[in-house]
């Protein structure tokens, strides 16, 4: 019966929490549903450091509305039924000016309505599915707004790119069966289609498959010019591996992570003619990147990657809009970020379309002669 | 002279190649207790596992009442009228008396599962029959103190008496008792002993398979004797007795010497 | 006699105030609770039968909770078919599924029962993923519609959870409408003692079959009615980590004891929620409490009361005698 | 298609199919002597695989000695897991194994999780990037090396059941364990040695990949249910079965992989587990470890 005890006063104090509002002088609080465990957690782990850096330097600099910002994060595992748990937690408790991010596309879906309902903002800064802006701004969903671009968008800029250098004839595509590879072969098909172009063809795996050696060999065999690989994590460091003792030096494409490739791989120009795109990469030259690279170098004791950077620029988005709202009321919260003129860090200014949806610079990164080296911009 | 009530013919049943049972014919009439004994091995476990559906023989025909079961499953045996009991006693140990003994009828009434899910009136009265049913038999095994109590309460001995009367419970055309009386004490196999004649009394035929040889020489009318898998005697106490086939199979055992001594005096 | 009574008047009473909920609080995260707490309880009775009364181990609960709520949302998005048959179907289909595994597992063993449910489940994430053209893969299905059963249109919060708590009460009421006739004696006597039972006329495989099916179509029909309300249905219904939630409050609540269940079902819903455990945390402590729950009372709190009961009986049996 | 191709996918399909064995005999081997399927037994090769990182990155062991070292720390660990749970299992039911061994991997697991986090480890050796061709196809030597392990391990554990006076007590125990009791043979001693050894392959399995694949504390939970798959092909309890199973599965995935799509690769081991479980079911769960 003790447990039963337990849980009934745990209720009463959601309920008492309904009582205490944000009265002035209190902080200003953020609520993140984001993955902090199961398989994608890493990149929770790295959402979660890019968001807390940057309510740390708002903070720094005297806080926002002379009020302290503060972020809570609550675990979605990747799961829409999480998610929507989470959020529906954090709008009961009312103390949230806005709800940031989801980072599975399935979650921030979920996640959409109950903001709509709710009239809260919510900001997405890493989740990749077209649906999102589709739904949000003139889609109907008023709430709701995509900091990062559209898979979509990033790829047609890249086939752009191969095209001008002639490599977007023969490419082969491998991509893990979740919603970051489906959307990846969707963005090169579309892309390729407008050139009157196609993909070689076309592979997935599940998440989670340690060994590529079989897919491997069925693609080289095909003799393709480049291989878009859509793997992340503990799969994409098999497949680097894997794709080394395959041989043949067939240079990648895609959204290929160019920072995360073994170093000994890169050096030996095993992968050399490989064109990636990102909305991000560390070594971006620009003054604002540099310094954020440094600043969660010094914090967290390793580099940044895309995630982090995102959830990063996304935060400031948000924190941003609070300011020009010169208030915590979400309805300006919302007014405010649709009129955002946002200086990037990577050096154009952000500002968000009628579906809600930014359109920041991608980068084309290269690998020659062994270093990763940035091949050019393009707006998305 | 009527049809026997259950007939059964050049019953067969092969381990690898090797016959437990080997053709096995025998009819039993309605009414009496028939016994069925023979040394270890001799096949009386496999010859009646086989007749109430539990193993599958390999050729032989049998009918209860001339309805057919050779190859018919244990539970289709069971609801055509002939039930058994286990040498490892068997009983749910989680239910109550009452509750082991309804179980054991709960086929026999014809209700249906809508009628079992609904609680329709017919199976209401079929329910209320059955408890009254099982407390009557509880009351002759003498065990109706416990009649809420869950089996796990009963002695080795007690839940033999539960055995036997959750035998009875769907008033069967035969029972057959599987080693009633192996491993209990005198006062218990006494007891036992009247509780077997009540329920032979009542109408229904028995066939008990022994080891203890006094006691099936004791209870029964009749007795077939197997050896090897094979018939060699059958017929009343007194002729086994004195069945020289039938000391063959017994001779040196403990058992038989005692028998011979008994069958002097 | 008394006692039941007093049971019955007791759940009657917490039913209408469970139902009442939404009208004294507006906090959803209350109702996102009851919800998931409903939800949850058609889950745990339905692997509950399954399992603790017909003692078949079955993983395939999540397969058919999945399987249901795909089939409700493409019937409802493909073919705009409304929300009631569309989850009726799904229900349908999940029983189906239970009817086919059961019939081709259970007539080999048990073992064989615990080993294709589970890969049933898995072949079910693998489906969902893979087969886009059918289920649209990892993306999923999101932006369902609103349902709407008769001229009631489920939209707030409050609607589904009077919905899914509504579903709940009705199969749980099936559910032990069931293992409180006598067909749920029997299968309890068969998962006692199969020989026995058969000895008695019973039917292993029918009542088994039973189970299996009606524990797959009323599972099948809670994920139709949940991913409703969640708006979206993708591949991570199937995540395995339901089968495990179920597992432990079954377990806990005590196999084959209905009430028991219902009970650790809500602990273990609302509990972790409002301490905020990380799920690594939660499932860390789930298996800590499997493994000795497992050795140390495998009867879990209600198979401990039995044991209570058999000790009672024990010293009136061989104690003092009336 | 050319000759180097089909060389390349039987390679490869070889390779797999050993790594896919070194998990698999193991748990044939529990099932077969305890009838307990382990369903932590990914989880035991993880932490072999986490241990070899460990051994490597931090105490600087060689290849061979941390394989050693590892499996030997595997097989206290298997001594451990049966006097601590498995033995009080004994003959209390198939459901309640699962479930025991299910919260264990669950406690392992996402233990792991939280300890390790999920970001994959690299164990990065002298030889992580050579390779070897053979017939125009090139294999990572860790690979072939791997498969040299699997195919020790399979003989050993061959001789053992075989020559010695255990393995012989420990097939008798899984053919018929009251037999077993009459001749006197202590069946719990024989568990005893089934799980060391089963849990040891495990993590022998762990040390040998750790430096092919990205150690990260999922990594168990892709094969073991594989696993399952094969033991039950190959017959549970059939060590040998299980092996060639595994083998076959694995070249057959290889070679069926450089055709079809790769989700019915993953498809197969089910397909194949449910048609065995269809046809020949009675052999299945026949006891006892034939090697």
């Amino acid at each position: 019966m003790k447990p039963l005890v337990r849980s009934v006063t745990g209720v009463l104090l959601t309920l008492a929490m309904l009582g205490a509002g944000a009265q002035t002088g209190a902080p200003i609080v953020i609520g993140a549903s984001i993955p902090l465990t199961g398989g994608v957690s890493t990149f929770g782990q790295h959402s979660r450091w890019g968001s807390e850096l940057a309510i740390a330097e708002a903070n720094a600099a005297g806080g926002v509305l002379g009020r302290k910002l503060e972020i809570d994060y609550q675990d979605n595992r990747c799961n829409p039924a999480e998610a929507v748990k989470s959020v529906t937690q954090m709008i009961a408790e009312k103390k949230y000016v806005a709800i940031f991010d989801g980072l599975c596309s399935s979650a921030a879906l979920a996640i959409m309505p109950l903001v709509e309902r709710a009239e809260i903002p919510f900001v997405v800064a890493n989740a990749s599915a077209t649906a999102i802006a589709e739904k949000s701004g003139v889609g109907g969903n008023k709430w709701t707004f995509k900091v990062n671009p559209t898979d979509a968008s990033m790829l047609d800029a890249l086939v752009a790119w191969l095209d001008k250098e002639g490599k977007a004839a023969n490419i082969a595509f491998l991509g893990e069966d979740t919603d970051f590879g489906r959307a990846g072969v969707a963005g090169l098909e579309a892309a390729l289609k407008k050139r009157n172009r196609a993909l070689a063809s076309v592979d997935f795996y599940q998440k989670g498959t340690a060994d590529f050696t079989t897919v491997f060999a069925k693609i080289k065999a095909k003799k393709p010019g480049l291989l878009a690989l859509y793997a992340i994590d503990a799969d994409f460091q098999n497949a680097m591996r894997q794709w080394y003792a395959a041989g043949g030096g067939i240079p990648l494409t895609g959204r290929v992570l160019v920072d995360q490739v073994p170093k000994a791989i890169m050096a030996s120009g095993f992968l050399d003619g490989t064109t990636s795109v990102q909305p991000y990469d560390p070594s971006i030259d620009t003054p604002g990147n540099k310094a954020f690279v440094e600043a969660f170098q010094k914090r967290f004791q390793t580099a940044p990657i895309l995630v982090s950077f995102e959830a990063y620029e996304t935060t400031r988005v948000l924190i941003d809009a609070i300011k020009r709202a010169g208030s915590t009321e979400p309805a300006a919260i919302r007014d405010a970020l649709t009129k955002t003129k946002y200086p990037s860090l990577l050096g154009n200014t952000i500002d968000f379309d009628d579906h809600n949806l930014a359109h920041n610079n991608a980068v084309i990164l290269g690998i020659r002669g062994g270093k990763v080296v940035v091949l050019g911009f393009s707006k998305t | 002279m009527t049809a026997p009530l259950l007939e059964v013919r050049g019953l067969t049943k092969r381990y690898l190649g090797v016959a437990a049972v080997d053709d096995v014919s025998f009819a039993i009439d309605a009414g009496g207790i028939v016994g069925l004994i023979g040394p270890n091995g001799s096949g009386k476990s496999t010859t009646i596992d086989c007749l109430s559906g539990f193993q599958r023989a390999d050729a032989g025909h049998w009918a209860l009442d001339g309805k057919p079961l050779a190859g018919r499953p244990a539970h289709a045996v069971a609801r055509a009228g002939l039930t058994r009991s286990f040498q490892t006693v068997r009983a749910y140990d989680e239910l109550s008396l009452i509750e082991n003994l309804r179980v054991a009828a709960q086929q026999s009434d014809g209700a249906d599962w809508w009628q079992a899910l609904l609680r329709t009136e017919p199976l209401r009265t079929h329910e209320a029959a059955s408890r009254a049913r099982a407390l009557e038999l509880l009351t002759t095994v003498g065990l109706e103190r416990y009649a809420d109590a869950p089996a796990a309460v009963l002695s080795y001995g007690q839940r033999k008496l539960l055995a036997l009367a959750a035998c009875m419970m769907s008033r069967p055309r035969l029972a057959i008792f599987d080693e009633p009386v192996a491993g209990v004490n005198p006062t218990m196999i006494r007891r036992i002993e009247s509780v077997v004649r009540a329920f032979n009394a009542s109408g229904t035929t028995l066939v008990i398979v022994e080891h203890n040889v006094d006691f099936i020489l004791n209870l029964c009318d009749r007795v077939i004797v197997l050896e090897s898998g094979r018939t060699i005697a059958d017929g009343a106490p007194a002729l086994i007795r004195s069945d020289p086939r039938v000391l063959a199979a017994y001779l040196g055992r403990s058992g038989a010497a005692a028998m011979l001594a008994r069958g002097q005096a | 006699m008394s006692r039941s009574t007093g049971l019955a008047t007791a759940s009657a009473l917490l039913l209408v105030a469970l139902f009442a909920v939404p009208l004294v609080t507006r906090n959803e995260y209350l109702l996102a609770l009851g919800v998931s707490f409903a939800t949850f309880a058609v889950l745990s009775s339905g692997l509950n039968l399954v399992y603790g009364y017909s003692g078949l181990l079955s993983f395939a609960q999540v397969g058919f909770f999945g399987l249901g709520a795909y089939t409700a949302a493409l019937l409802m998005t493909e073919l705009q078919w409304s929300a009631l048959p569309a989850v009726v179907a799904g229900g349908a289909l999940a029983a189906v599924a239970g009817l086919v595994i059961g019939y081709s597992s259970l007539r080999l063993s048990r073992h064989a029962f615990a080993i294709v449910t589970l890969s049933f489940a898995l072949l079910c994430g693998i489906v969902a993923r893979d087969w886009v053209s059918l289920t649209r893969g990892s993306m999923g299905i999101p932006g369902l519609p609103v349902p709407t059963v008769g001229a009631w249109r489920i939209a707030r919060p409050a609607d589904f959870y009077w919905l899914l708590l509504g579903y709940s009460v009705l199969a749980n009421t099936i559910i032990y409408a069931l293992v409180t006739s006598r067909i749920g004696r029997a299968m309890r006597a068969i998962k006692l003692n199969e020989a026995l039972a058969q000895s008695q006329g019973l039917d292993p495989l029918a009542h088994r079959l039973l189970a299996v099916t009606l524990s797959a179509s009323l599972t099948g029909m809670a994920g139709g009615w949940f991913v409703f309300y969640l708006t979206i249905v993708d591949p991570s219904v199937f995540d395995f980590y339901y089968t495990e939630t179920m597992l432990i409050m079954v377990i806990l609540g005590g196999p084959g004891h209905f009430w028991g269940v219902l009970v650790s079902c809500a602990v273990l819903t609302v509990v972790p929620d409002l301490l905020r455990f990380t799920t690594d945390l939660r499932m860390v402590l789930y298996g800590a409490v499997l493994i000795v729950a497992m050795l140390v009372l495998p009867g879990g709190i209600g198979g401990w009361l039995d044991r209570r009961r058999v000790e009672r009986w024990r010293r009136i049996a061989y104690g003092s005698p009336r | 298609m050319d000759a180097a191709f089909f060389v390349q996918l039987l390679l490869n399909g070889l390779v797999l199919g050993v790594i896919y064995a070194l998990i698999a005999m193991g748990l044939s081997l529990i099932f077969g002597v305890l009838e307990i399927i382990n369903f932590a037994h990914g989880e035991f090769y993880m932490l072999g695989a986490m241990a070899a990182y460990f051994a490597v990155e931090r105490v600087h062991l060689g290849y061979w000695a941390t394989i050693v070292a590892v499996t030997i720390g595997a097989l206290c660990v298997g001594w451990v897991l049966y006097e601590a749970l498995l033995a009080r299992l004994a003959g209390s039911g198939f459901e309640r194994s699962i479930l025991v061994t299910l919260g264990l991997s669950m406690v392992l697991q996402n233990g792991a999780v939280f300890l390790f986090t999920t970001t994959p480890k690299m164990l990065q050796t002298a030889d992580t990037y050579s390779n070897v061709t053979i017939g125009g196809a090139r294999i990572a030597l860790l690979r072939v090396l791997a498969l040299g392990i699997g195919v020790v391990a399979y003989a050993g554990l061959h001789l053992m059941l075989h020559r010695t006076q255990v393995g012989r007590a420990m097939r008798g125990v899984a053919q018929n364990r009251d037999a077993a009791l009459m001749v006197g043979i202590d069946p719990r001693a024989v568990s005893r040695l089934a799980v060391v050894v089963g849990i040891g392959l495990s993590g022998l399995a762990g040390a040998a990949l750790a430096p092919v694949y990205a150690v990260h504390p999922l990594m168990g939970f892709a094969f073991v249910f594989k696993a399952f798959a094969i033991i039950i092909i190959g017959g549970l309890g059939n060590v040998s079965g299980a092996a060639v199973a595994a083998l076959a599965l694995g070249v057959l995935e290889s070679v069926m992989g450089g055709f079809l799509p790769q989700v019915v690769v993953d498809a197969l081991s089910f397909g194949a587990m449910i048609l065995v479980l269809l046809v020949r079911p009675q052999g299945l769960f026949g006891r006892g470890v034939r090697v």
